[in-house]
């Protein structure tokens, strides 16, 4: 290639100031927002997100528990347009709109609890193993290779239906399922740092082991996690809908799986509506983040597969 | 102004393979327009070998891969000036010059490899990972000798061989060719090329040639792979051979046979050769002329011991204070005290003047021409122009004996 | 090795997930069922036994093939399981080629136009095939081909065209080929379209994502200047050499596309009438058929492992810069 | 109806175009990248290109069929049916009540007498006479019957019916004795069987009034092959047996000739049959997914489907599709109140005591408070209605003038005021299967209270099948109500022993006793009424039932579902009788 090259590297954070690490992260801010999917994807995001936050404004929420759908049995079926139900009404005279409104709230709590969850013990799980090493690196890793090898979805619908359909339980299934991959990624980033030069350095300069780690080791293995992360946000509410629609869901629950499954017998008959507003909330949400996901992984680690 | 107007009344009966005149490379980046290549002209004569020397990033790779139109665009653009070339073979260019630059991508396409072929910097990536050597080097005869090939199969072979000879095959076709008679045109076909191929691994005196041609790049060491370069580049022989630094990855004792190679075969075949280095050593064996590049600008060019005994622009001076030896590796020129400047649209100016010495204002104000110092020598300073001509006082000049700093 | 260590691990956790929480015969048990008549069923299947040996019992019936009964489909799991792994597989086989070819195509399409909106609309287009729910795509594809067009059915065949044939393989298109009977395979053909496609679709951004980022780093290689310093047109130089190394990263995420197509099934198979096991394993979950579940699960993950493993032999074979076992 | 009926498809296209558009992006995108991804030979998908779609495929028939032109039969001589559900087993020994397996053995084999088209009056069958006390098969004391066994009739493997092959099948279905089967309803009753010449005589240890109606009709006692059971594994005690469990032999107007599991099973019309024959093939699709069912009703590769009231409404006005609703459903949805909740079980949210439901007023209060209305317009589509304490319409004893439930608000709150519960409210549990018509009605329960008033919260755990069985199936029961349908009864007397008799099944689990404000009197009348064979007083007993019942209710119950199907309009003579196993279809019956 020519000297003068604009070809694309690898870029990681390197150790030092925050300074530093600043400009890093405006520097990767800046070549992630140059890609235009991503930042549809990240416009997409933001006004889900609005909805999500404006639920209580834009609808009257329902007493006592608003993430209820409320129900109208008088008006069942009512088409978008219908004096107030902007997006029409379930089979069982839910309102649409409240649906697609609280939902997106639903989703934003639901992925945000597991993924915080997820990342929690998958990061503490891979740093054990892959700082600490020998042994506990050993069984660890088996863990994660047998949970590896059954498919998420696979593993989330056998423990779901074994605890039964309420949130919580959705909630703990899928966090069951998807902190495995943090782990693997933590371990592996860390394994990659341990053997840089730096560490070495503060070793010799006899710095404890878990500042090291706070300071140079932990930092340096952000990036993948915050890629998969992004990714999980839209993969953990797709996951969600698609139990819903096998059955395991909690009853009445404004959830877009929930919608999208019991307005689907509707479609046929015309009733569009009852399922693809919120089939369309699912498929925008996920699209999103994979979207923003894709692009992130695109600059921070071209090459790292999510497994 | 051309550069032969200037550097070469003297020997300007013997013909040339390329003029290049007033090369300008910019390339697209998110802070402007980077002039890589600016304004560059030198001749290269038939029969010479001429260095192209200077650090990373002045320009020589891109002013070399600018003869084949290789520079990526975007962010590349070719922002003017003309590669004359005169071609042996005038089937494809027709008689007189053409301009490199200029001619339809199907052309440029038949001089690749052809008239105008490269060896890169790197033998280790410049070779196929995923295909056998003999397939890559045959890659070229089916290219631009598949007619001749043809020929051998008798008056008319089948279309499809024909197509399969100049690797325009479809799957379907491929699968056709598996059952006679094509396979046996085939068959002959191949036998041909392999012959072809053998004969070439041969000239570069690689030992056991079919052996060669079925083992892949992986299992071969840098020194033969960059000979497997140099015969997949002389294949065709070519009019010009563009050698973008063909040692520096290799190690020290392979590097000279390396050379010797290159020039034994230059003498041969009769090919020009355009060698790129950074290396002045190397320069100094194997060049007839050298032109000195820095920052998108040739600043001084001449025949090889006259630059030698002579430097007369302070930056070639500085390099030869540097004295690189073959030993050295890139970054030794770091003995000139200051970095290449920005070259993101630079303003009129004495692109060395930031680091000169001997800089006065003009040199921060104007762009110094190539001035001749002697015959068929010339220089980018100021120190060496005609004040008159230039409208200024001789101490506006700068003189090489008094630092300015 | 350690394969069979991690199919152990998972047959312990299959096996403690139908145990804990989980009651094993929950599918034989009626709600007008009395105490003694559960306890009756309980002692048949011996769960009154202690875990290990429960555990053991069963995985002994795992290796000799006698994984118990399934309710759900009222045979044996073994049987069950393997009368409906072809269906499964032949439409996972035809997904993973919609997926691998659609998925190679648009990052190769994408790649080589880096940047450019192409590139930008190839890569929108595949990852909203990620992200679509497949349960709503496919009833709307339904609405479509079926109800509105009626150029497509649900259901693996034509029973009035396959009543008459033998299936020695369980592949339906092969099983017609066998028995040489062209409008069969067209039928079988025809009904895998829009399952295979619906799956497929799910699983292209995975490959096309991995080819499109690798074909940008071959074209960055210097072979691929050298292709072009010889004459090469572009079309060999992308499809002879950029595009070949291209494909030899690429094959890594194969196994991964391959999980997602597994998982992809338990609802395509549901909502094509899909006779495979994907389909068996949400029945089983519904109707709380443990034995059933315990063999999909173990089997699926097995399946996977091996499919994985299969990939990374491939890699290496594939990769010349690898040499095995190092 | 028809113009709403073309508004809403205007609505369908426009909201359709968006989906068009995605589909059309996806199959036509994947297509041409296929062929522009790679030269690679063989390319699998090749035939979605060469093959012109509509002229290519097989089911061509189909193509014409779209809900525009919904005329011209799809599938001449053929029935397809969509169930829900996969049979566990065909076996009659095995099957239980209410079981998928029940629909099919209804078709392939013959009980003594069955339940004929028209409504609850019993037909002779491979008995040739339905015995009575008028025509002397029935003894005086109503403990022995007589079946005189049809002359000529044989089994789909050849083999000859007699009465001793009669005897052999439910000696077998005794023997074998499958807790997951149905023997129990033969084994109460029946003493003794024994064969007289061409004669079955059987003793009973009681007198039944619903002996012929509950126990002789029901799969259980279907008459199946002797030759073809000993030919294959014989009768082996508290053993399955896995011949039975996927082959039938009977003398049914049907032979099963595949099951293909997961996929279909198919029917032939067998063409010895001693009566009637049937007039088209069956096959019977496994539809797991209702969209998918709707949708393939109105493809027409469906002549009817297994129909939810919860999704009626949708299908509802489709061209070429009528919704057939009978009579109504003798299998009530009810919600169980439990006064036997054990210290401790219910779910940590639950603010009730256990013995929350031993209170007469909360019993009623809720009774009071549930919204009928909503539930049986809104939730069951209009097709079905409220039913007095416990008798469903259609059932021996029904009466429109009897008690019963309508909402009142004001007498609800009176009664909870009464109880002590209006002013601090509580937290309660019910447990429903998911989707359908149970949740729904919990859903219905949910908002009902929280209108009577807001601190009334219900939490409505809406579980999978087989999580609410196995939780049903424990006694003591965990939680404090439940949301189920009965089980179909062909007579009250079955009915009131299973769910209103202090100690019959629910009796006991629930402990009435804790409830009634008079428990031996309600035992009482419900055994004198389960042994009365003179009609009339039967009906008195029950009308007395309900009134005590409707003052003092154990029960629930929000309403009782219509038979309901929905079906091509190409059906001839389409008829249903609730009294047949879900479906409640006899195919036999069918033309088209």
């Amino acid at each position: 290639m020519a000297d003068i090259s604009t070809a694309p590297t690898r870029l990681t954070l390197t150790p030092g100031p925050w300074a530093v690490r600043a400009r890093r992260f405006s520097e990767i801010a800046k070549k992630v927002l140059s890609n235009p999917t991503t930042l549809i994807g990240l416009i997409i995001i933001v006004a889900l997100l609005a909805l999500a936050f404006l639920a209580p404004v834009l609808t009257t929420p329902n007493v006592p528990d608003p993430y209820q759908m409320p129900r109208d049995w008088g008006a069942r079926d009512a088409p978008p347009g219908t004096p107030g139900h902007p997006l029409g009404t379930t089979s069982t005279g839910g309102d649409v709109f409240y649906g697609v409104l609280w939902g997106a709230r639903t989703s934003l709590q639901l992925s945000v609890i597991v993924v915080s969850i997820t990342v929690t013990v998958g990061v503490i799980v891979g740093s054990l193993a892959g700082f600490i090493g020998g042994k506990v690196d050993e069984i660890l890793m088996r863990l994660v290779d047998v949970l590896l090898a059954i498919p998420e979805l696979i593993f989330a619908l056998a423990i779901a239906a074994v605890l039964g359909p309420s949130f919580g339980n959705i909630i703990f299934a899928l966090s069951v399922v998807f902190w495995v991959k943090y782990a693997r990624i933590t371990r592996g980033q860390i394994i990659h740092v341990k053997q840089n030069e730096y560490v070495d350095a503060a070793h010799v300069t006899g710095d404890s082991k878990f500042r090291i780690y706070l300071k140079d080791v932990l930092p340096n293995s952000v990036t993948p996690v915050m890629v998969q992360a992004t990714l999980d946000m839209g993969g953990i509410v797709l996951t969600a809908a698609t139990l819903s629609f096998i059955g395991l869901a909690q009853a009445g629950l404004a959830e877009w799986g929930v919608l999208v499954s019991d307005g689907q017998a509707g479609i046929s008959a015309g009733k569009w509506w009852a399922s693809t507003f919120p089939g369309m909330m699912v498929f925008l949400w996920a699209l999103a983040f994979n979207l923003v996901g894709d692009g992130l992984r695109d600059v921070l680690d071209p090459r790292t597969e999510n497994r | 102004m051309t550069a032969t107007a200037d550097t070469a009344p003297a020997q300007a009966t013997i013909p040339l393979v390329a003029s290049v005149n007033d090369l300008r490379v910019h390339f697209q980046s998110r802070a402007g327009m980077v002039h890589a290549v600016d304004g560059v002209s030198f001749d290269i004569r038939d029969g010479e070998t001429l260095g192209l020397v200077g650090e990373t990033g002045c320009g020589k790779s891109v002013t070399a891969r600018a003869f084949i139109r290789l520079v990526a665009s975007p962010p590349g653009v070719y922002a003017g000036g003309q590669i004359q070339f005169w071609s042996s073979e005038t089937r494809i260019t027709g008689a007189g010059p053409v301009d490199l630059l200029a001619i339809p991508h199907r052309d440029m396409l038949d001089i690749r490899g052809d008239r105008i072929a490269m060896i890169f910097q790197d033998p280790g990536k410049a070779l196929n990972p995923a295909l056998s050597i003999g397939s890559q080097i045959a890659e070229v005869f089916y290219q631009h000798r598949s007619e001749e090939l043809l020929k051998a199969l008798g008056p008319n072979p089948s279309w499809i061989v024909r197509r399969a000879a100049n690797q325009e095959s479809m799957g379907f076709e491929r699968f056709f060719l598996r059952f006679p008679p094509l396979r046996g045109q085939m068959a002959k076909l191949r036998q041909r090329v392999d012959r072809l191929v053998a004969q070439a691994l041969a000239e570069v005196q690689i030992p056991n040639p079919r052996k060669i041609m079925d083992s892949y790049p992986h299992e071969l060491s840098g020194g033969m792979k960059q000979r497997i370069l140099i015969a997949q580049a002389l294949a065709c022989n070519p009019d010009l051979l563009i050698a973008d630094e063909p040692t520096t990855a290799l190690d020290v004792t392979i590097q000279a046979r390396i050379l010797q190679l290159i020039a034994e075969l230059k003498e041969r075949h009769e090919t020009s050769v355009l060698y790129i280095s950074h290396d002045l050593s190397l320069v100094r064996e194997i060049c007839n002329r050298v032109a000195v590049m820095y920052a998108g600008r040739i600043v001084e060019i001449g025949d090889t011991d006259e630059i030698f005994r002579n430097p007369t622009h302070p930056y070639t001076q500085g390099l030869m204070a540097a004295v690189p030896s073959a030993t050295h590796k890139r970054g030794q020129l770091a003995a000139i005290e200051g970095t290449v400047p920005e070259l993101v649209d630079p303003a009129p100016s004495c692109r060395f003047s930031t680091r000169c010495p001997y800089a006065v204002e003009l040199c921060h104000s104007v762009d110094p021409p190539l001035i001749p110092v002697a015959s068929g020598h010339g220089s980018a300073c100021f120190a060496y122009a005609d004040p008159h001509s230039l409208g200024v006082r001789p101490d506006e000049l700068p003189s090489l004996d008094r630092r300015t700093r | 090795m350690i394969f069979p260590l991690i199919i152990v691990g998972t047959s312990i956790i299959v096996f403690s997930l139908s145990r804990v929480g989980g009651n094993p015969i929950a599918i034989y048990i009626e709600h007008e069922m009395s105490a003694e008549e559960v306890a009756e069923l309980e002692d048949r299947y011996g769960l009154n036994d202690p875990l290990p040996i429960q555990y053991l019992a069963w995985a002994r019936g795992v290796v000799t093939g006698d994984m118990g009964w399934s309710a759900v489909s009222a045979q044996p799991v073994t049987e069950a399981l393997f009368s409906r792994l072809g269906a499964t597989l032949e439409m996972s086989i035809f997904a993973a080629v919609v997926a691998v070819t659609s998925g190679i195509g648009l990052g190769t399409f994408g790649g080589a136009r880096r940047d450019r909106l192409p590139d930008h609309l190839t890569r929108v287009f595949s990852i909203s095939g990620a992200s679509m729910p497949i349960f709503w795509f496919a009833i709307l594809l339904l609405i479509l081909f079926w109800v509105n067009l009626g150029w497509f059915s649900t259901g693996r065949s034509d029973p009035a065209i396959f009543g008459s044939i033998t299936h020695p393989t369980g592949l339906y298109t092969f099983d017609a080929i066998l028995a040489g009977n062209l409008n069969a395979l067209r039928d079988a053909i025809w009904h895998l379209i829009l399952p295979a496609v619906t799956l497929g679709f799910g699983a292209t951004a995975i490959i096309a994502r991995m080819m499109r980022s690798s074909l940008v780093e071959e074209l960055n290689e210097d072979y691929v200047d050298a292709a072009r310093a010889k004459g090469l047109p572009e079309r060999l130089v992308l499809r002879r050499h950029a595009r070949r190394n291209a494909l030899i990263p690429t094959v890594t995420v194969i196994g991964l596309g391959f999980g997602f197509l597994l998982q992809g099934t338990v609802v395509v198979e549901i909502i094509f009438r899909w006779p495979g096991i994907g389909r068996w394993m949400a029945d089983a979950v519904l109707r709380g058929d443990q034995a059933t579940i315990m063999a999909y699960v173990l089997f699926t993950s097995v399946l996977f492992l091996t499919v994985n493993l299969i990939v990374d032999v491939m890699y290496a074979y594939l990769d010349r810069r690898v040499v095995l076992g190092a | 109806m028809g113009s709403t009926e073309r508004s809403r498809r205007r609505r369908f296209w426009s909201g359709f175009a968006i989906l068009a558009l995605v589909i059309a992006a996806c199959t036509g995108g994947t297509t041409t990248e296929t062929t522009g991804g790679t030269a690679a030979p063989g390319d699998t998908t090749a035939p979605s290109e060469t093959t012109p779609p509509d002229t290519g495929s097989p089911d061509t028939t189909s193509a014409d069929t779209t809900p525009d032109t919904g005329g011209e039969v799809v599938n001449p001589g053929l029935y397809v049916h969509a169930a829900d559900d996969e049979p566990l087993s065909l076996d009659p020994a095995q099957v239980a009540a209410g079981e998928a397996g029940e629909t099919i053995i209804i078709q392939v084999y013959e009980r003594l007498v069955e339940i004929g088209p028209g409504g609850p009056d019993l037909i002779p069958s491979l008995s040739s006479e339905v015995p009575t006390v008028e025509n002397g098969l029935i003894s005086e004391d109503g403990l022995t019957y007589t079946f005189p066994i049809r002359e000529g009739v044989v089994f789909h493997d050849g083999s000859e019916l007699t009465a001793d092959v009669v005897k052999f099948s439910w000696d077998r279905a005794l023997t074998m004795d499958l807790p997951e089967g149905n023997s129990s309803v033969l084994s109460d009753l029946v003493a003794s069987t024994e064969v007289d010449g061409n004669n079955l005589v059987v003793t009973l240890n009681e007198r039944n009034a619903a002996f012929l109606n509950s126990v002789v009709t029901a799969a259980v006692a279907s008459i199946v092959s002797q030759e073809a059971v000993e030919a294959n594994g014989g009768v082996e005690a508290g053993v399955v047996n896995e011949y039975f469990a996927s082959n039938m032999v009977g003398t049914g107007p049907y032979t099963l000739t595949a099951w293909n599991r997961g996929e279909n099973i198919q029917l032939e019309i067998f063409p010895d049959y001693w009566g009637e024959p049937a007039k088209l093939d069956v096959r019977i699709d496994q539809v797991a997914d209702s969209d998918v069912r709707a949708l393939g009703l109105q493809a027409g590769d469906y002549d009817s489907i297994e129909t939810d009231p919860t999704f009626i409404g949708d299908i509802e006005g489709a061209e070429g599709i009528t919704i057939f609703s009978g009579d109504f459903l003798l299998e009530p949805v009810h919600m169980g109140m439990n006064m036997n909740i054990p210290e401790g079980a219910l779910p940590p949210e639950d603010t009730i005591p256990v013995d929350f439901f031993h209170d007469v007023n909360v019993r009623r209060g809720f009774n009071l408070a549930f919204n009928y209305q909503d539930f049986v317009e809104g939730a069951m589509a209009g097709l079905g209605g409220p039913i007095p304490h416990y008798l469903p319409q259609g059932m021996l004893g029904f009466d429109e003038s009897l008690p019963q439930f309508e909402t009142d608000l004001a007498a609800a709150e009176e009664a909870f005021r009464e109880a002590g519960y209006w002013d601090e409210g509580f937290t309660m549990t019910v447990l429903a299967e998911e989707g359908g018509i149970f949740e729904l009605a919990g859903l219905v329960l949910k908002d009902s209270m929280t209108a009577l008033n807001p601190a009334f919260q219900i939490n409505v755990l809406a579980v999978v099948e087989a999580q609410f069985d196995s939780a049903h199936a424990e006694d003591p029961f965990q939680y404090a109500a439940w949301i189920k349908n009965a089980d179909p009864f062909a007579d009250p007397a079955a009915l009131f022993a299973a769910y209103i008799h202090p100690d019959g099944e629910w009796g006991s689990v629930h402990n009435f006793r804790n409830a009634y404000a008079d428990p031996d009197q309600i035992a009482s009348l419900v055994d004198e009424a389960a042994v009365e064979l003179d009609q009339d007083r039967r009906v008195e007993i029950y009308q007395e039932l309900a009134q005590l019942l409707f003052d003092d209710p154990v029960w629930l119950i929000p309403g009782n579902e219509r038979a309901l199907m929905a079906h091509r309009d190409w059906v001839q003579n389409f008829d249903m009788n609730p009294l047949w196993p879900r479906p409640s279809l006899k195919f036999v019956y069918f033309d088209k």
